[in-house]
């Protein structure tokens, strides 16, 4: 480990030895306050039909309320470059997968998405509709 | 912090005792090492299981070989072809590939090459070791009983519908992944916090960097595998169709998924090997490595870039154009990377003294296969040409010129080199250079025709094949028979040496790697005393000149 | 050219995608080997110049320049991208079918390939396509991935269930060329081969004069097999057109207003009130046996008019009709055939 | 250097540790570690839900008027509250307050309990719905039956279902840690194990505040 942030450590462990240790009682309840406005908020959103405003709405808020409990519960602002990094870079991953993904469907052939979806102009086939769990399966495979 | 150490009752005995055991002599009942937290002989115990996964996967390769001696069946039906050639694939990739470098010399040498007494969780690594155990034994247990026939990409809806018994290996792997995690969430925190002091991150040895990406791209990449495994295991029992086309769901979207974790897997595999190169040419060649922060940083660049070419599987599935344009250019940047690499390994060797010793005979095997089957894979990341060559024998070569020609030879160099660290012994020298031949010639046998067949048009996972295809096939077969005798040799004068072999000095190589600064064996706390002091570098074989003086070229 | 071909195993050479790529193809396997050769050769001459010549000798300690660092880095990546920009320029020419081509319907099952034409014939495991026309081909799967694989032509599509994929050619030359599945797809997926026999223009005319005249009774099968929309909606849309056939239409309406009968339009899972006070719900048993004793329970409020059906259906027009009636359950059920690339089946004269 | 190691009991540094701040360090990364490889575990399930959200989009909203939205409230209220009381908890152990820690573990027991009990409801109505995944779906309703409605239910159960397997183990290692607490193990300076359950029982609260939305509301 670096020596700096060693010395960090044991500075905090020096604190902590002498008892000198700050409730966060405050600020998690200032949190807990603003998750739950959140929530509140988010309900009321969902409620209003806004089209397609309602996802990004939706989104915009469960981001904040996931900083929220990131950055203070999970003290993720007082936490090490290397720990931040390491959520940076999943958070990085995830819209990576989902932008490509999406990015391929929206872009591909449009008769190579599934048939009955939005982007694709083939009507569905029935089982995709889930009517007749009685039908037997087309595609049976070995012998 | 050196003190430390020794404060702690536990770390280190008082002064004056014998001398410190081997760990291979600390404890000698079985207990002793079904129990063991040390991580080398956890290493030793995985060196074990995995050669026995090896070999499982081998006789799957071989009977595959044997089979393809004429066009039509010659000694098994196609239905046994089929799940011959899936379990030799998902015991190579799962059981051997992807955990060997990392969880052997990974385990055994990364916490002595950053002087740490032993890896951040010890009873974790442990628990990996039995999770590969557990998930090994599922995974074989469904090839007894019926064994998949889906070849190792479960491709659905094939997978979700055949009626071999896929769900028990889908799990094995889900189990076997989430040992991978353990080990290489263990290799982060090592690395970054029981560092010796001295040991900066730019005086790392080169495999603990390697090893380092890997356990980056591991713990990354593996929970999207798992989770994908899961659901494919869980359509093919309940059916619950997400990735069932008869249901509305995507196949397509099954590939990405799991490419988005295969694709880097292909690192987690070779990275580590590039590892094992960087140490065994600057040991033999007896000289720093040329361009060490090249090097260090390329090793995270194919980490990081190789996230962001999955899609390169996929150029043929109906993936949208944009995106294959988009992958392409992408995967041409992992060509870069590992040109980076091969350039500075050639420059490690200009201007030193090279001993021609078994180890860097595979490593000369490795140069040779590691830029032909990297190139070729940069090829297959053009997208036209891969229109041709995609599923066909042009790729089978290409990922085993990757696989065996880079990580199996690098691993065998990584063996050799350490096999004195690791047992105390010497094995012998004439014998290892005839092994390596053996290994070298064998392998070009086997996959040059299987190159050529691609390019011809044979289709992989083909039980017949058309007659034009044969006169390539039965020659890649023989190869494969040459191989499998150099594997075997290898296997008889190690087993003979680890007996019989002469003792070996703590450093016979004399090499300045960290790790040879322990006896051999090593301890069972690695360095006796108090953590161990680095000042200088690792793969550094002179005196550092001053800046000016240096010998640039 | 040819001989590196020729040392490279290429198959023959026979669309004009295979003349465009080849030279790139020839130029990246070359240069891969150049490369490796060149990597190697220079290696071992510094194993050998190099050579460790006495037990303790030291060396020097040698780093790159930034120039040497540069050059290891932009030589391959300048290559690279060469490659990358050939390769996705041809391989956009090759995504995009020009607009004259001729369609042909590709189905992949286990194991078979079967080819229908919207003009007409289809054939199993053999493509008859003509010579110097470019070619879409429209591929969907029964079953599982399959791929579409002619190494002559150096074309390669997926071929997907519940969806549709698109590649085309130009032939070059006539002859007959292999088509290989290349996706695993089961038990006898290495003999899940076809050919492509390319003709010229005007024998390939002829081929389909000849086709057209052929048993019609081959071609019904053919119709009820090659069918590309699932089998489901192609049994309903049997049924539609079996409803006029069988003269349903004269009694019953699809638009929703009652007739004689009862209208299909929402038929399927209703609650019907019968003669005898008690209720029904329509169901696949119900549509079936009303067609066959059409007097054992009739719906309220309706004449015991309708003729039985027995023996003037077999059993799958019956299957088809109570499947067209069961799409009819709701007004937003889209039934028609599909707009698009879907494959329209063979026109019966 | 050697009073901090006096300050705590010897056993508690494991012998191949330099110190106590490196082991606890350690901890907490190995946790982050593990947090990274969940976060991708349930990207995986993002992924399955932006795709078909993205194929199928009527469906998509059709399918979430089917989900209870005040159950599906009330949970993530409850799952909020039970963050807030692990939260406290950590900041107790931080304190070495064994008492309040383990009655503050008492309460988000409670509140993973409430959790399980309205999920449990709503996947029994769910299942005599016959909103199953799969070939399981035997929905009657016809406005429900749009393209991939059973793909729906398949992402809805299985990321619940993953969510409420991590409420579960999660539970677990709270229940480990309450027993901590009640043998008053924890103190200033010795408090990482509560820290990081608690790490784990957040992200269980974070991936739901994704969820809720995703499922529910749109």
């Amino acid at each position: 480990m670096d020596p700096k942030d060693y010395k960090k450590n044991v500075a905090e462990y020096a604190d902590a030895a002498h008892g000198v240790v700050h409730s966060h009682f405050r600020t998690y309840l200032i949190v807990f306050m603003a998750l739950l406005l959140g929530t509140a908020l988010t309900y009321t959103t969902g409620r209003m039909h806004l089209g397609n405003w309602a996802l990004v709405i939706a989104l915009v808020i469960a981001f904040t309320k996931g900083t929220l409990v990131a950055m203070y519960f999970m003290h993720l602002a007082e936490a090490k470059g290397t720990t931040r990094l390491l959520m940076g870079i999943c958070l990085l991953f995830i819209a990576v997968l989902i932008g490509y993904v999406l990015g391929d469907f929206g872009t591909r052939f449009r008769p190579a998405n599934s048939q009955g979806s939005k982007w694709s102009d083939l009507p569905a086939s029935s089982t995709t509709r889930g009517e007749s769990p009685d039908m037997p399966r087309e595609l049976g495979t070995t012998p | 912090m050196s003190q430390s150490a020794s404060s702690n009752p536990a770390a280190a005995p008082a002064e004056g005792h014998a001398p410190h055991k081997s760990y291979l002599t600390d404890g000698t009942t079985v207990r002793s090492w079904l129990l063991s937290v040390d991580h080398k002989r956890i290493a030793i115990m995985y060196l074990v299981l995995i050669l026995l996964a090896f070999l499982v996967g081998g006789i799957f390769a071989l009977l595959v070989r044997i089979e393809h001696l004429s066009p039509g069946p010659t000694i098994m039906d196609a239905m046994t072809y089929n799940r011959v050639f899936t379990l030799h694939g998902v015991v190579m990739v799962f059981l051997f590939l992807v955990p060997a470098v990392p969880s052997i010399f990974g385990n055994f040498l990364l916490p002595i090459m950053v002087g740490a007494k032993d890896v951040a969780f010890p009873r974790l690594n442990l628990l990996s070791l039995y999770l590969w155990i557990f998930g090994a034994g599922l995974a074989l247990w469904g090839m007894i009983n019926g064994g998949a026939d889906t070849g190792w990409t479960f491709y659905t809806p094939y997978s979700t519908t055949t009626t071999t018994t896929v769900a028990p290996i889908l799990v094995g792997v889900f189990i076997l992944g989430m040992g991978g995690i353990l080990t290489g969430l263990n290799f982060i925190v090592t690395v970054h916090t029981m560092r010796a002091p001295g040991i900066t991150w730019f005086k790392l040895p080169l495999f603990v960097w390697a090893s380092y990406g890997t356990a980056v791209v591991q713990v990354l990449a593996t929970p999207v595998i798992g989770l994908v495994v899961l659901l494919t295991a869980a359509d093919n029992t309940f059916h619950i169709g997400l990735f069932d086309p008869a249901r509305g769901g995507d196949p397509v979207l099954f590939q990405h998924l799991f490419w988005f974790y295969s694709h880097p897997a292909v690192y987690i595999m070779v990275l580590p090997a590039f590892g094992i190169i960087s140490e065994v040419v600057s040991a033999f060649s007896r000289k720093n490595i040329f361009g060490y922060r090249m090097i260090a940083y390329s090793t995270l660049g194919i980490a990081f870039v190789g996230f962001f070419v999955w899609g390169h599987h996929m150029f043929v599935s109906g993936e949208s154009t944009l995106d294959a344009g988009i992958f392409s250019v992408i995967t041409m940047l992992v060509g870069v990377f590992t040109a980076i690499k091969v350039f500075n390994w050639v420059g490690t060797v200009y201007g030193g003294a090279v001993d021609f010793k078994t180890p860097f005979a595979y490593f000369c095997g490795f140069l040779f296969f590691v830029v032909f089957g990297g190139m070729t894979g940069t090829a297959l990341g053009v997208v036209s040409l891969d229109v041709h060559w995609h599923d066909t024998y042009f790729v089978v070569a290409h990922f085993h010129f990757i696989m065996v020609g880079a990580a199996m030879m690098a691993f065998l160099a990584g063996l050799h080199y350490w096999f004195p660290k690791m047992f105390g012994r010497m094995y012998h020298e004439g014998w290892g250079l005839t092994g390596a031949t053996l290994i070298t010639l064998g392998f070009i046998v086997t996959f040059v025709p299987q190159f050529l067949a691609g390019n011809y048009g044979m289709p992989r996972r083909y039980y017949e094949y058309p007659e034009q295809y044969q006169a390539l096939n039965v020659i890649s077969t023989l190869g494969a028979l040459m191989l499998f005798t150099g594997f075997f040799t290898i296997l008889c004068y190690l087993i003979y040496a680890l007996r019989h072999g002469k003792l070996a000095t703590s450093n016979p190589w004399d090499s300045h790697g960290y790790e040879w600064r322990t006896a051999s064996p090593p301890t069972t706390h690695n360095f006796d005393g108090p953590q161990p002091f680095f000042p200088e570098e690792p793969h550094l074989y002179t005196t550092k000149p001053a800046p000016e003086a240096q010998h640039a070229v | 050219m040819d001989f590196f071909k020729r040392l490279l195993f290429l198959p023959e050479q026979a669309s004009t995608f295979a003349s465009k790529v080849d030279e790139l193809h020839v130029f990246v396997l070359v240069a891969t080997i150049l490369a490796s050769i060149g990597v190697g050769v220079t290696a071992l001459y510094f194993f050998f110049r190099f050579r460790r010549r006495e037990r303790h000798q030291t060396t020097e300690y040698i780093v790159p320049t930034v120039m040497t660092e540069f050059l290891f880095v932009s030589v391959p990546f300048v290559l690279f991208l060469l490659w990358f920009a050939l390769g996705f320029r041809d391989y956009t020419w090759v995504q995009t079918p020009p607009r004259d081509a001729m369609d042909v319907y590709v189905l992949g099952k286990q194991w078979m390939w079967k080819f229908s034409y919207p003009e007409g014939p289809n054939g199993v495991n053999v493509l008859h396509v003509p010579a110097n026309r470019p070619v879409r081909l429209l591929m969907t799967s029964r079953d599982v991935i399959h791929s579409f694989f002619i190494p002559a032509f150096r074309i390669k599509r997926d071929v997907i269930p519940g969806r549709y994929t698109d590649t085309w050619f130009e032939a070059t030359k006539p002859g007959t060329y292999d088509i290989y599945c290349t996706e695993y797809c089961g038990l006898s997926h290495s003999k899940m081969l076809a050919k492509v026999v390319v003709l010229k223009a005007e024998e390939y005319e002829n081929w389909v004069k000849e086709q057209r005249m052929g048993d019609k009774q081959n071609r019904q099968d053919a119709l009820a097999d090659t069918t590309l929309v699932s089998p489901r909606a192609n049994l309903a849309q049997q049924g539609q057109r079996l409803v006029g056939e069988a003269g349903c239409l004269k009694c019953h309406t699809v638009d929703g207003e009652q007739h004689i009968g009862p209208t299909f339009v929402g038929l399927y899972g209703r609650e019907e009130r019968l003669e005898g006070g008690e209720t029904i719900t329509v169901d696949e048993g119900y549509i079936t046996q009303s067609m066959m004793v059409p007097g054992e329970h009739i719906v309220s409020g309706f004449p015991n008019v309708m003729p039985t059906y027995q023996g003037k259906l077999h059993s799958m027009e019956t299957a088809a009709i109570v499947e067209y009636i069961k799409s009819l359950r709701t007004r937003d059920v889209v039934n028609t055939a599909s707009k698009g690339p879907v494959y329209e089946p063979v026109r019966i004269q | 250097m050697q009073s901090e190691t006096a300050a705590h009991p010897p056993s508690r540094l494991a012998g191949h540790f330099a110190s106590l701040p490196v082991q606890d360090n350690a901890a907490r990364l190995g946790m982050w570690l593990f947090l990274s490889t969940e976060v991708l575990l349930f990207a995986g399930l993002f992924v399955c839900y932006a795709s078909y959200r993205f194929l199928y989009p009527e469906t998509w909203a059709a399918g979430s008027r089917l989900l209870s939205l005040p159950l599906g409230t009330i949970n993530t209220v409850v799952l909020i509250g039970s963050s807030f009381t692990v939260a406290l908890a950590v900041d107790f152990a931080k304190q070495g307050k064994n008492r309040l820690v383990f009655f503050m573990l008492l309460l988000t027991l409670a509140a993973a309990a409430t959790f399980l009990v309205i999920k449990g409801f709503e996947y029994s109505h769910k299942f005599h719905a016959g909103e199953l995944p799969g070939v399981h779906f035997h929905m009657k309703e016809t406005e429900g039956l749009l393209p991939g409605m059973p793909l729906f239910f398949s992402v809805y159960f299985a990321a619940t279902g993953l969510h409420a397997l991590h409420v579960i183990i999660g539970a677990g290692v709270l229940t480990w840690m309450a027993l901590k607490a009640w043998r008053n193990h924890f103190s200033v300076g010795n408090y990482v194990a509560m820290e990081n359950a608690g790490l784990y029982w957040h992200l269980v609260d974070l991936v739901w505040i994704f969820l809720y939305p995703l499922l529910y509301l749109i």
